[in-house]
């Protein structure tokens, strides 16, 4: 059907991709039910068999309805500036997940570190690809090369990697991933593929 | 208040990266924090947004007003979305154990559908335009690209063209065409080593952004 | 694998140096080299008078041209027009304003203005239009000034009317044929090889590491005694990634059933969950151990993305696992996940087709599925005819693709035909 | 000492250090800069000691994970206090965003598409400023929205910020009439195929409330094809490749986009085949997007920090293949 509505500009079909999205948001809403109760039930569970690290398992469940309990009071206007979830939103959780992003800073270099060897002929590639556009991308590179003529200078350099032999690499890599999908996608469709639907 | 506020993120901030030294009873007390608030975080705003916004709203529509006492047009309930919370209490349907099964349905419409609208979407922008953009003249429109361009248009050229050989599944990748699928790899290396590279880039700046929380907003040593 | 020669440690350890050196010897000049920002001048504004000289106006648009706006689901008018003579860089015209009145029984109606367009612009799109009735449109140059946000005065001059129009609704998209030949041919290969595959026809498959690696990497943690972990992305059940992983875990689940070795999937989506339940389940009962099956191998955790990524770290440095699969769509938490797996001695193999997170999942995994290989994969371990027959019709679809490259390339470079227009699909 | 002792002794002083600059801060102490002269000095030492690290590695010692943490935090931090500045070269893709702008007549309207949260604002947040900044000094209209929740307040912090400045607010500008803020809608890539046939389905109101035929700035607005240039900034999905997909793909929009700088290598092949016309890749995107808009912000400033890190990467890459080649002579394959 959403096949044929892309083709088919008329009502009913341009009106079907809406109703697939208000659908779908209202089933994923029920949904996380389940996956708030799955994980309110382990906690409870460490809890009371006083699992290794039970007492975490105490602050999820204790965090856990303090904001949502918070959340669901304060009704539509929930988001707006002032209210308490607001505050939890700015205070508790955006630190967490800006650090936890954040942290990727040091995984990245631990992990260049370790992992980015010239063990072989691509290995080298990557690591040299890596580090024309490293460089090339910061002011550092000009000054490195700024003897150059203009045209060959690391930034110049980085750009051309970016535009050209990274372009192609990429475009492979998602025709085959369209392809992949859209091959997927037709085996769900004839019921090649149902292991989603296990049990039938 | 905002002095709380400001030593609770400089304590939360610092007891995630505390995980970098190694796993210890502080990041465990934020991780905890962390789930808890982010599990209840999307709670609410599911609720709020998809629940109550799209199907109780859309099902039953404020009577909302202008300025002149008028009813603005556009707010019929829309019954369609009873489709949905159908769907939706189906999946609820789980918590009972005896008619479990019957929440197989709506994933069974999701996953259909999904199928059905990635097919189409991926194959117009990935491989359409992408083909389309890939068969270009080499040297340009009017043969008048620069050195610099034909080169890199030649390596487009070739790069997707091994690029995609390397993901020929059915073929062994052997002689000629397996030397193809090598300069296919060498091309996806330099395309990782690209991604690598920036990605380097964003993770750095998140982390300037962090530690400007901390010596900056928490600390004040930064203007 | 291939290696280079080694060469002398003291070359390299002073190669080393010398590149540091430079490295930093010149990150501080480029610090050095400071350079002054530009002054910026103020412009100075100048004041009219009241009343307007006829000079400020600007001559009309000419030759306005309306119709129903094409490939579309009707409610909209293309409104096309010549531009003023005055339309010139720093000229009179400022903006173009659209005009529109409603023919009702031959009676026009009031004209209303509804819409404006930028100078330079010849085409303004009505979309609120009502499909069947008639419509007359107008298109107005407007030269005027402005000094603090308010309007100081005002010249226009209008063109002459056009129409009436209707619009109204398409049944086909034209403009998108390509796309369904496209994808009806792509079709056309994969169920002819299914229906070939079915019948019996041995199909060949090319070794991918990855998965040979599956059942060694499961048979190790049995060996340890260990747990695997199994994490299927963190996008939604919409996404064929997250389908695809989906897919993968089922093999991976009897794999684990069979050794008795526990498998655990942490989730981050409520559907997901549900579904990796029954899928694990399913696994169970299939190789006749339904009742080592335990519900809490699959569990949600947070739908959010850091929020799972900090759980999952905490879950492998105390669990430490043999084994971790990450099948799915991944994003900026790949490389925590990826980076303590590796720290905690697990034996790691991803799949993705997240392009940014690949050179992650490469160096911190020990083995990874790139793109489509993460598609391939449910063929590749169930070796079932029918999606084997799937993988060679996607394989033609490849080979149509670096044919149509091949070909449009030398009839474009050698400028025959422009053959890159077949597969436009924006107007 | 026992490691649990000197643990505990960490700790403290981390909180006493963090409590003086935090009473500092309250009694208004000021910031704390390093001159030219020290921060060359700092960079030096931080280069002697990597050097000494690059010794340790040939003489057989791997440093730890931990060491590498350590370089990173002072690669990062340390910038931060410097006063120096760097001269940036503005790349290609960037220079298309600013072009497109420079091509946009007073008057034209411009989308722009908040789709981040607060942990992308250090790379999203200075390109947001620096693009209102040109958007409101060129007399351009702009029309804000967010694909994520929290867009629509990185919107309106930019915002704020932008129109604190002398110039702008000299403009006297009003919301509603030059600007305004569609506010946050569910439903990620649907909302942009919504808005491709009928805006007003999907945002019925603005940020504030006020009912979309009201406002002065979008009531002719009614789809894409009234928008002259959409500009989104990016962190993920729903994102730029949604935008591409849907709005540029299906309903012809000019699109330029703003993207952490994980996500930009991707963009790459839409920009090749003009979907995009131009991209802001990461803070070093927002610097030199600075640079050409003349606003200076935190792109700038981090600069420093950005190049310090780069460096300090690329040197534990070096002396990671250094370690790689020895150990490999000596005792063959080590990992």
């Amino acid at each position: 059907m959403f096949v044929i509505q892309y083709f088919i500009p008329h009502y009913p079909f341009n009106r079907m991709s809406h109703w697939f999205s208000d659908w779908f948001a209202i089933i994923l809403a029920c949904a996380i039910v389940l996956g708030a109760l799955n994980l309110m039930k382990i906690s409870i569970q460490k809890v009371i068999k006083k699992k290794p690290g039970w007492g975490y398992a105490v602050v999820i469940i204790a965090s856990f309805l303090l904001i949502t309990i918070i959340g669901l009071s304060e009704g539509e206007g929930f988001r707006e500036p002032g209210t308490w979830f607001d505050w939890l939103y700015v205070y508790v959780y955006t630190p967490c997940s800006s650090t936890m992003f954040a942290i990727l800073g040091f995984f990245v270099a631990s992990a260049s570190y370790r992992a980015f060897r010239a063990r072989n002929f691509e290995a080298t590639l990557l690591l040299l690809a890596a580090f024309f556009v490293m460089i090339g991308r910061v002011p550092v590179g000009d000054i490195i090369s700024g003897f150059m003529p203009e045209g060959a200078r690391l930034s110049n350099l980085a750009s051309w990697i970016m535009t050209f032999p990274q372009t192609a690499g990429q475009r492979a890599i998602m025709i085959g991933i369209a392809l992949g999908i859209v091959s997927t996608s037709l085996r769900v469709i004839l019921g090649i593929e149902r292991a989603h639907l296990a049990g039938e | 208040m905002e002095h709380f506020a400001l030593w609770l993120g400089g304590f939360l901030t610092l007891g995630i990266f505390s995980f970098l030294y190694k796993d210890n009873p502080w990041y465990k007390l934020t991780e905890a924090i962390y789930v808890g608030i982010s599990a209840g975080y999307f709670v609410v705003v599911y609720f709020w947004d998809n629940f109550y916004s799209k199907f109780w709203v859309g099902v039953f529509p404020h009577k909302r007003l202008n300025e002149a006492g008028e009813l603005v047009a556009g707010v019929e309930p829309d019954y369609w979305l009873i489709i949905g919370g159908v769907l939706g209490l189906l999946m609820l349907m789980r918590l009972l154990p005896k008619v479990g099964w019957i929440s197989r349905w709506p994933l069974a419409f999701i996953v259909g559908a999904t199928a059905g609208l990635w097919l189409i979407n991926y194959f117009a922008s990935f491989v359409m335009v992408q083909i389309q953009n890939t068969v270009t003249p080499l040297f340009g429109a009017d043969y008048n690209a620069s050195l610099f361009v034909i080169v890199g248009n030649i390596v487009v050229a070739v790069g997707t063209f091994t690029g995609l050989i390397y993901f020929f599944f059915s073929k062994e990748h052997k002689g000629a065409f397996g030397s193809a699928a090598r300069v296919g790899i060498f091309f996806l290396m330099i395309t990782f080593g690209a991604s690598f590279g920036y990605t380097v880039m964003s993770r750095m700046s998140l982390l300037i952004g962090r530690i400007d929380f901390l010596f900056g907003d928490w600390l004040g040593m930064i203007r | 694998m291939k290696y280079y020669p080694s060469t002398s440690a003291r070359f390299t350890a002073g190669f080393g140096c010398f590149l540091l050196a430079l490295l930093f010897s010149l990150f501080s000049l480029s610090v050095l080299a400071q350079e002054e920002p530009a002054e910026t001048d103020t412009a100075s504004l100048s004041v009219t008078p009241d009343s307007i000289p006829l000079e400020y106006y600007p001559l009309p648009p000419t030759n306005v041209r309306v119709k129903d706006a094409p490939n579309d689901a009707g409610g909209s008018i293309d409104v096309q027009w010549d531009m003023s003579p005055d339309d010139v860089p720093e000229g009179k015209v400022k903006q173009y304003r659209i005009l529109r009145a409603e023919l009702i029984e031959g009676q026009r109606r009031e004209f209303i203005e509804i819409g404006d367009a930028t100078a330079g612009a010849t085409l303004f799109t009505d979309g609120n239009t009502e499909d069947g009735l008639d419509y007359i449109y107008k298109v107005v140059a407007v030269n005027s000034l402005t000094q603090n946000n308010e309007v100081v005065w005002e010249a226009a001059t209008e063109s002459m009317p056009a129409g009436p129009v209707r619009s109204s609704a398409q049944w086909f998209d034209r403009q998108r044929v390509n796309a369904l030949v496209g994808v009806l041919l792509l079709c056309v290969f994969i169920i002819y090889f299914i229906t070939r595959a079915r019948a019996g026809k041995e199909l060949f498959i090319r070794k991918i590491a990855g998965l040979e690696a599956v059942e060694e990497a499961v048979g190790r943690a049995t060996e340890m005694g260990k747990k695997i972990f199994y994490i299927p992305g963190i996008s939604d059940m919409d996404n064929m990634q997250t389908i695809a992983g989906i897919t993968i875990l089922g093999k991976v689940a009897e794999l684990a059933a069979q050794h008795e070795t526990w498998l655990e999937v942490p989730v981050c989506r409520s559907l997901v969950m549900v579904t990796a339940k029954e899928v694990v389940k399913e696994a169970h009962s299939k190789v006749g151990r339904p009742d080592t099956f335990h519900e809490d191998q699959v569990h949600y955790l947070t739908d959010d993305q850091f929020g799972y990524a900090a759980a999952i770290d905490g879950m492998v440095v105390r669990e430490k696992p043999a084994t971790i699969f990450f099948m799915g769509e991944f994003f900026a938490e790949s490389l925590i996940l990826a980076e303590t797996g590796n720290a905690s001695g697990a034996i790691q193999i991803a799949g993705t087709a997240a392009p940014a997170q690949l050179p992650f999942f490469i160096a911190s995994c020990d083995f990874t599925l790139i793109g489509e290989e993460l598609f391939v994969a449910s063929a590749y371990l169930s070796r079932e005819p029918k999606l084997l027959g799937s993988l060679k019709g996607q394989d033609m679809g490849k080979a149509v693709i670096l044919v149509a490259i091949l070909i449009g390339i030398i009839l474009e470079t050698f400028d025959i035909w422009s053959f890159s227009t077949l597969f436009s699909v924006i107007d | 000492m026992s490691t649990k002792a000197k643990e505990i002794l960490a700790l403290a002083l981390i909180f006493a250090f963090s409590l003086i600059f935090y009473i500092g801060k309250v009694l208004g102490w000021g910031a704390v800069r390093f001159s030219t002269t020290v921060s060359l000095i700092v960079i030096l030492l931080v280069a002697l000691s990597l050097l000494w690290i690059l010794i340790l590695t040939i003489r057989g010692h791997l440093v730890e994970r931990r060491i590498v943490f350590l370089y990173v935090g002072i690669a990062v931090a340390l910038p931060l206090f410097m006063t120096l500045s760097q001269r940036i070269a503005i790349s290609p893709e960037v220079e298309a965003v600013y072009n497109t702008l420079e091509g946009l007549p007073e008057g034209s309207k411009v989308l722009v598409s908040f789709d981040y949260d607060p942990p992308s604002a250090p790379e999203l947040q200075p390109m947001a400023e620096a693009f209102l900044y040109y958007c409101f000094e060129h007399d351009l209209k702009v029309i804000m929205m967010g694909l994520w929740p929290q867009g629509p307040m990185q919107a309106n912090m930019a915002i704020e910020k932008v129109l604190s400045d002398e110039k702008i607010k000299s403009k006297n500008l009003k919301y509603g009439e030059d600007y305004v803020n569609l506010g946050f809608q569910a439903g990620y890539e649907f909302v942009i195929q919504r808005m491709g046939s009928d805006f007003r389905s999907m945002f019925p109101t603005d940020y504030r409330g006020t009912p979309y035929e009201q406002i002065p700035l979008v009531k002719n607005v009614k789809n894409f094809s009234n928008i002259d240039y959409c500009f989104n900034l990016s962190s993920g999905f729903p994102g730029t490749r949604e935008w591409v997909q849907i709005a540029v793909d299906r309903y012809g929009v000019t699109l330029g986009a703003g993207n952490t700088a994980v996500q930009a290598p991707q963009m790459y092949p839409f920009m090749r085949a003009g979907q995009l016309v131009g991209l802001l890749g990461g803070m070093v995107g927002a610097a030199e997007f600075e640079f050409l808009t003349k606003w200076i912000g935190k792109g700038t400033k981090f600069m420093i920090s950005q190049s310090f890190a780069h460096v300090i990467v690329i040197a534990f890459i070096i002396i990671g293949n250094v370690a790689f080649f020895r150990s490999e002579r000596k005792t063959g394959l080590k990992r």
